[in-house]
């Protein structure tokens, strides 16, 4: 699948511009990007739902554009999950394949196909059909659920039956729109797996977009960073997290400290950095330029008591406690140093208490850790 | 798009649309195409006659030769004409606000909420529309005449004189209230029926009362089907003659008064013709106000994260409802009453009551009529089910794809006199290539193209409520957009559809002027006799006669109800 | 040829024969009925309608006829018109071909025959006998003017009635024109209401709305038949027509057009006419209506019919033009 | 706020089964749980929306049984945003200001109110509900946004408004069912900081259901657990992550191993258990029973190349690496100890390639570490 110079404009101000994606056969790619900036409208346009008002789009080798949606076979999750208010989670999930029988079947059992389409009381499906459809339900852990109609699920329900249905169809290209947005960490995990095994038993290209970069990271074979409509940056998932191209790809994947500098004097090991007011840093990559972006990762950090004696060499900040907060594994310190605010992860110690605010406490920073833009 | 990548982009669905288009091109444009070309000659053209038979071709150019526009230059120079078309814009904006803010809480009741004897409400409600204007005017006459009931009670009282002179725009105003409301009701049950409990609970929440909520939201949502429903009253009302022709005073005249005036009294063709143009000039007008007004307000609320709505259940509401309900239903059902009363009337004189009882009327129907009983049905049936195929496409596409036009051309036969339209069709039709003159097809047709537009009015309502998600998320299983519509969009559509699906049928029962130039003898339907039975001035015959057609009609919709479990109400 | 509802193309007098006619419908099939026992194997086809349906109904077919005969259609006038559109034709029936164009004042066929009378009717007065004493009763149309029936008089709208223009008419021949218009204004002012429908009025004097209203004689008397406290005054010179048959132009089936017509004018036709409260042409034929030709002939209005028929649209107009 | 002895049936299916919550004022209260576990339907008791089949529910310590919703002053965020469709997002948000001036006005500018709430050409808004407005839209980033329909907005987008129209009402309590579903990590966390702010200002009551328990432990006071209907746990992050009650709360709070096992032998400084066939722990908890549950978080064992003698002390398990993936900051392994397998996090080190599938290893785990249920 692959898409070229797409652009789309909603009256007058424009959403996608020229926006090129390459994803290859059987690929998992996943499209990253803050709320609005067009991840939505790219699936919808690669889907046939609009028409892009410039820019070609390639399927498998053919051009998509003016194709109707229904000749595209690609399976879609909305994000708005779309589900068919008036047939049960059964029905739901059948439809694709009904849809086909009902293409494929002579008249006759054409008509049975399609009565049963209309209401379930008209006609029964067919045993594989049924089979299929119960397996795909037990994928997503519903098949209990199967005879309720969607307006009596629950959301993450209601996301899964939407998932289901997309997948059972096992379309060429696989488009999911924060399929899993509303599923608990448990499920989203046994998810996870599945799109992931289907999508490898049966090699389909997979279009992914999420808003969980750590769901990208761990899923996608290669990851597209989106910023109000351009293409910010398509790299494996490491490489985007440790060699991001901009700023705005370093702070959008994982949080992060990422400050102006200044090259201050460069060696053979690496370069002097300043980010203004006596704060000093020796990196040990090569700076491209005199003004760059500093990016320190919150868990490249090591924190020390006091002034941190205990441990010599990296660099070393000096600064106070400002408040920590709790995430499971991790603790997540904010740290003044000068007018600067860093965020620190470190693993969460049993027992150990958090420190208190205004605790005085030294940064360390190993030089390779500290990244130039 | 080009031509072709549109045909490869919607594919079977685009055939339909155009195989609908060609529907109304033959069966509407052309004979209407044929009206105007009578407003300049004053003479009936045959234009499909033209393109096979010299003669008939022949005599076509010659009339066409003759063809003037004094017949036009005359309209504006009648000031009567004028006037006329004032009075009847008065009536009809009258009645239409009327009859909407009269159905609100009543199509409320019917979409949303338990109220006690709601089946039972639900088919009286389409009793008025049974009920031929004809009768419902005699009817209000039994009541509110110098000699009426009505009076006689109000004298007793020690009232003097009438409650109200009925032969005036107030009386016709009334009737075509009374008997015409239900035309709005049930678009509007369905477009309530379309709303989106999420949304009303999301109001309350934010500390809305139920009633602030009611107009915020809920309302609001059901504008679009509701200005639908309005200007289908209006337009019926404005284009009803039954109605005025028996109560009209001396001094108020009425377009389509003057227009079947001008072709059943002088048999001026030209003159009713161009009245005719006048009238679907005016609708025109009027649809391409109510599409502007309605302009993307098609927000969907049948969303792909359905919630399931609970009805309303607070007591107090539902009895202020159902008395309300009552009360309004009270009055076409008091004029049934009287209807019946003179039905089993030997005579009745200018007493209160019936001077004697008999049930000979029925016994006559039931000797003479019982083939019209089965030959309506079989009519009624038949324009239904073309109906529900053509409406629900024709919304579909009016609303996706936003052909205003298909919208028009659907809904202009609402403002063509059924006696023009009659003419038109026999005309065009009573010779090769397609001579369907005289054949019960042609008479199906004719009842669907004038009775459809009720049907597409409800389905529109409820078509803009469907998110578009709905169909693509369909269509992108593999459904072709044709199949899409079928399988995903109709269903979804059903509220509307059997909203509709009640005026045409019982409209089509009642059809008079269509009927009476078009019905083959063999295929005679009960209107049919019910009008002879006017026409003679045999009121009682005719009176059991519609009480016949409105207990077959009440019968066939609790039938209806208990097969199909249809959420119309 | 899409399949057209059974019509067995076979003409002649034993043919499909189909009958258009705006009167009362059961007594139109009882004729139809009769026919057929006369004529084994024919069929007759009765197509029911007001009288301007049918005209327009004949107009619209005009290209391609459908019907054979048209009967009836509350007096001469509509026939009239039909002559000018060229939707009848002449037939001259052998029992009567030595008729008269008028016998004692009253036109009864058309010069060229293209239409002929089968009865006789009568422009009078319906009034309800519960609510009109008959020494009150109007004896002439002037009348009508009198202070006691206002509020209380009906007549049909002269702009969609045939039967009202006739009305109309008639005193504008009588009084001249000027003092017509002038009577009319009056009468307007006695009436409470002018409905469209020709029949309205009777029906509002049986219900008591009105307490009288112009009407034609077997209206009335049909109505008394059927119990209703209505009765009919004849006025002292009022309009007296016939009802004519003619034959329609180009007719599927003239040979069967023409010997229905025949039939309508023969004893049995008659009959079944008179049995209807109508009175028929024929002087031998006994009807059931107290009214007869002798009874009815001193009240005839000399009528004018050329003039009628050259000044129906105008005088129409200019009432439409005065009274709306 | 509290619920007691909560009980909620459709058709006949229990979804809630006694269920008491206990949230003080101005608490910032989680419920956690999976999918359908009924967190939707309590929030719609308490906002009245679901007749409780069973059970009374208490706001600010009056029964709230029967009172009608919009008489409970309690703002909610619709897990289906329940946008209205025909609004503005302006008026989407004004919505309930403008509601509240409805009601106090007097006639003739209530008319005034009431055009507006019909449309918005028939009317403005008093400068203080403008101003009001902007605000918050501006605390959700939506201010350029403010004359669009919601039918014209993303998915996130759509989220914001709907939590945007919840707070600007100050409600006495705040309901919100998954209100950061649909956004992206960085906006998450803003907002996350923006609920927080106003609830710690206002100290408004807040129930919040959320499918993210990082989420719920970084910003609730407490935490309720709830399965299939039914309460499991109320406590503080810290001691809900490391003292779980029981295994599903374990398992469902952060990723876990967790083995059953059995006592060996009681020491006065702990206990030996066993996990079968040879796998012996020491744990410095006490051990409740004979057969417990043994609970290891990933992130607190450490991996060591080889048989590990690099570091002496602990608890040893010799196993091969399975598979790695990454986590963005972390990475995790599954490792094959026996038949057993357990996830382990390492914090990730930069250029450090994944250990290749098959590498033997040993995992170190301190006695502590070692969580006894
Ligand atoms: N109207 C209804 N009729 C029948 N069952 C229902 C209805 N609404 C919800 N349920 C069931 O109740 C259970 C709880 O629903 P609820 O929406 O509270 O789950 P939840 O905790 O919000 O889940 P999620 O996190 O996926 O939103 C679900 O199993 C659902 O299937
Ligand atoms: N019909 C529309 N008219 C005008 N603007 C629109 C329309 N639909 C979307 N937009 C705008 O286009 C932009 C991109 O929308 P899109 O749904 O693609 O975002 P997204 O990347 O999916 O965001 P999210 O992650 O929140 O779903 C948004 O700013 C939205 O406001
Ligand atoms: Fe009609
Ligand atoms: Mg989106
Ligand atoms: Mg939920």
């Amino acid at each position: 699948m692959s898409v070229r110079k797409l652009t789309k404009i909603f009256d007058k101000d424009p959403i996608l511009q020229d926006l090129d994606l390459e994803v290859k056969e059987g690929e998992f790619f996943a499209l990253l990007g803050p709320s609005g900036c067009g991840k939505t409208t790219t699936m919808r346009c690669v889907a046939g739902f609009e028409e892009p008002t410039e820019g070609t789009i390639w399927i498998g080798g053919r051009q998509m554009n003016g194709i109707p949606a229904h000749r595209r076979d690609c399976g879609m999750v909305f994000q708005s999950y779309a589900l068919f208010p008036h047939m049960t989670v059964f029905d739901n999930v059948a439809y694709s394949l009904q849809v086909r029988q009902f293409y494929r079947q002579g008249w006759v059992r054409k008509w049975r196909v399609l009565a049963r389409l209309l209401h379930p009381r008209l006609g029964n499906v067919s045993p594989e059909v049924e089979q299929k459809v119960m397996d795909s339900l037990a994928l997503v852990e519903l098949t209990d659920l199967a005879d309720r109609l969607p307006g009596q699920l629950s959301g993450g329900q209601q996301q899964r039956v939407a998932l289901a249905r997309a997948v059972i169809m096992e379309p060429k290209l696989l488009l999911m729109d924060e399929p899993l947005s509303n599923l608990d960490k448990r499920l989203r995990q046994s998810m996870r797996r599945m799109i992931r095994d289907i999508q490898r038993k049966l090699k389909i290209t997979t279009l992914f977009v999420t808003h969980d970069q750590e769901e990208a990271m761990s899923m996608a074979d290669r990851i597209a960073v989106l910023s109000e409509g351009r293409l910010m940056q398509v790299d494996i998932p490491t490489a985007l997290y440790s060699r991001p191209a901009n700023p705005f790809v370093a702070d959008f994947v994982g949080s992060s400290n990422l400050f102006p500098g200044e090259v201050l004097s460069r060696e053979e090991h690496g370069s002097w950095l300043t980010l203004g007011n006596g704060l000093h840093l020796f990196t040990s990559h090569p700076a491209p330029g005199e003004a760059v972006d500093v990016l320190i990762r919150p868990e490249s950090m090591t924190l020390l008591p006091g002034d941190g004696e205990a441990e010599p060499g990296g660099n070393r900040l000096k600064g106070r406690v400002e408040r920590g907060t709790y995430l499971g594994p991790n603790v997540r310190y904010d740290i003044r140093v000068g007018e600067k605010r860093l965020l620190v992860d470190i693993p969460y110690k049993r027992g150990q208490p958090l420190l208190s605010e205004g605790t005085a406490v030294t940064l360390l920073v190993e030089p390779d850790r500290v990244v130039v833009l | 798009m080009s031509r072709f990548r549109f045909w490869r982009r919607w594919g079977g669905l685009d055939l339909l649309r155009w195989s609908i288009v060609l529907f109304f091109l033959v069966f509407l444009i052309v004979p209407l195409l044929s009206i105007f070309l009578v407003s300049l000659t004053g003479e009936p053209v045959n234009l499909f006659g033209s393109l096979v038979n010299p003669a008939i071709f022949q005599s076509t150019v010659e009339k066409l030769s003759g063809a003037s526009l004094e017949g036009y230059r005359d309209l504006w120079e009648e000031s009567r004409y004028f006037h006329a078309l004032v009075n009847s814009l008065k009536l009809s904006t009258g009645v239409a606000c009327w009859v909407t803010l009269m159905c609100i809480p009543m199509a409320y009741a019917f979409a949303r909420t338990d109220m006690p004897g709601k089946k039972w409400f639900a088919a009286l409600s389409t009793v008025p529309l049974v009920m031929p204007t004809f009768i419902a005017a005699y009817a209000f006459t039994l009541m509110f005449g110098q000699t009426g009931w009505v009076n006689h009670i109000w004298r007793a009282l020690g009232g003097d004189g009438v409650l109200f002179e009925i032969k005036s725009m107030l009386g016709i105003i009334l009737v075509q209230v009374f008997f015409f409301f239900p035309y709005a009701l049930w678009p509007m049950v369905a477009a309530f029926k379309a709303a989106d409990g999420a949304l009303e609970e999301a109001s309350r929440n934010l500390g809305a009362k139920s009633g602030l909520t009611f107009v915020m939201v809920t309302l609001s949502l059901a504008v679009p089907g509701i200005l639908s429903a309005m200007l289908l009253v209006f337009t019926i009302s404005f284009s009803d003659f039954g109605t005025p022709i028996i109560m009209a005073p001396k001094e108020l005249n009425l377009i389509v008064v003057e227009a079947y005036r001008e072709i059943a009294g002088f048999f001026n063709w030209s003159g009713s013709a161009i009245l005719t143009v006048v009238m679907v000039a005016v609708a025109a007008l009027f649809f391409w106000l109510q599409r502007w007004v309605i302009k993307g307000r098609e927000y969907g609320t049948i969303s792909g994260k359905p919630v399931v709505t609970r009805p309303v259940r607070h007591k107090g509401a539902l009895a202020g409802l159902m008395i309300y309900t009552s009360v309004v239903l009270a009055v076409p059902l008091l004029a049934v009453g009287s209807i019946f009363l003179s039905s089993v009337a030997t005579t009745w004189g200018h007493h209160a009551l019936p001077n004697g009882y008999t049930l000979r009327h029925y016994a006559t129907i039931f000797h003479s009529s019982t083939s019209n009983i089965v030959n309506s049905l079989v009519l009624a049936s038949g324009a239904l089910v073309l109906s529900v195929i053509i409406a629900t496409f024709i919304s579909y596409f009016v609303i996706r794809r936003g052909s205003a036009k298909l919208d028009f051309l659907s809904s202009m036969p609402l403002v063509v006199p059924g006696i023009a339209l009659g003419i038109a069709l026999i005309q065009t039709f009573n010779t090769a290539p397609l001579h369907l003159t005289g054949t019960a097809l042609l008479l199906i047709i004719a009842y669907t193209i004038r009775r459809m537009p009720y049907m597409i009015r409800s389905t529109m309502g409820t078509m803009m409520a469907i998110r578009k998600e709905m169909e693509e998320a369909s269509v992108n299983l593999g459904a072709s957009p044709l199949l899409a519509v079928v399988t995903v969009v109709g269903p979804l559509l059903l509220p509307g559809i059997s909203a509709g699906a009640i005026l045409v049928f019982v409209t089509v029962i009642k059809e008079t002027s269509i009927t009476i130039l078009m019905a083959p003898t063999s295929w005679a339907p009960m209107s049919l006799a019910v009008f002879q039975n006017l026409l003679r001035g045999e009121f009682y015959t005719a009176s059991a006669m519609s009480i016949l057609i409105i207990a077959i009609v009440v019968v066939l919709q609790l039938v209806a109800r208990r097969l199909t479990k249809e959420q119309l109400y | 040829v899409v399949g057209c509802s059974g019509e067995t193309s076979q003409g002649g007098a034993a043919g499909a024969i189909s009958f258009y006619s705006p009167e009362t419908p059961d007594m139109t099939k009882e004729l139809g009925r009769e026919y057929e026992k006369n004529n084994p194997g024919s069929r007759v086809d009765v197509q029911y309608g007001g009288t301007n349906v049918i005209v327009n109904r004949l107009i619209a077919e005009k290209d391609n006829p459908m019907g054979d005969l048209w009967y009836g259609g509350g007096g001469i006038l509509p026939f009239e018109t039909a002559k000018e559109r060229a939707i009848i034709t002449s037939y001259i029936p052998e029992e009567i071909k030595d008729w008269p164009v008028e016998r004692n004042g009253i036109k009864i066929r058309d010069e060229n025959w293209e239409w002929v009378g089968t009865e006789v009717f009568v422009l009078g007065f319906i009034y309800n006998t519960e609510k009109v004493k008959k020494d009150e009763l109007p004896r002439s149309w002037d009348d009508l003017l009198d202070p006691r029936w206002k509020g209380k008089f009906q007549m049909p709208n002269p702009a969609a009635s045939g039967t009202a223009t006739l009305t109309v008419l008639s005193r504008m021949m009588e009084l001249g024109e000027e003092e017509g218009w002038e009577f009319f204004e009056k009468l307007m002012d006695q009436a409470n209401a002018m409905p469209d429908s020709g029949s309205a009025p009777s029906q509002a004097v049986a219900k008591g709305e009105a307490e009288i209203g112009v009407a034609f004689d077997f209206m009335a008397y049909e109505m008394q038949a059927r119990g209703e406290n209505v009765d009919f005054v004849v006025p002292e010179k009022t309009p007296i027509l016939v009802n004519p048959v003619s034959l329609v132009k180009d007719g599927p089936n003239p040979e069967g057009g023409k010997a229905f017509i025949d039939f309508l004018l023969s004893e049995e036709g008659q009959r079944v006419l008179a049995d209807w409260y109508h009175i028929p042409i024929r002087e031998d034929v006994e009807s059931k209506t107290p009214l007869s030709l002798e009874s009815v002939m001193p009240h005839a209005l000399p009528l004018d019919i050329d003039w009628a028929v050259d000044n129906y649209d105008r005088i129409r107009n200019e009432w439409r033009s005065k009274f709306e």
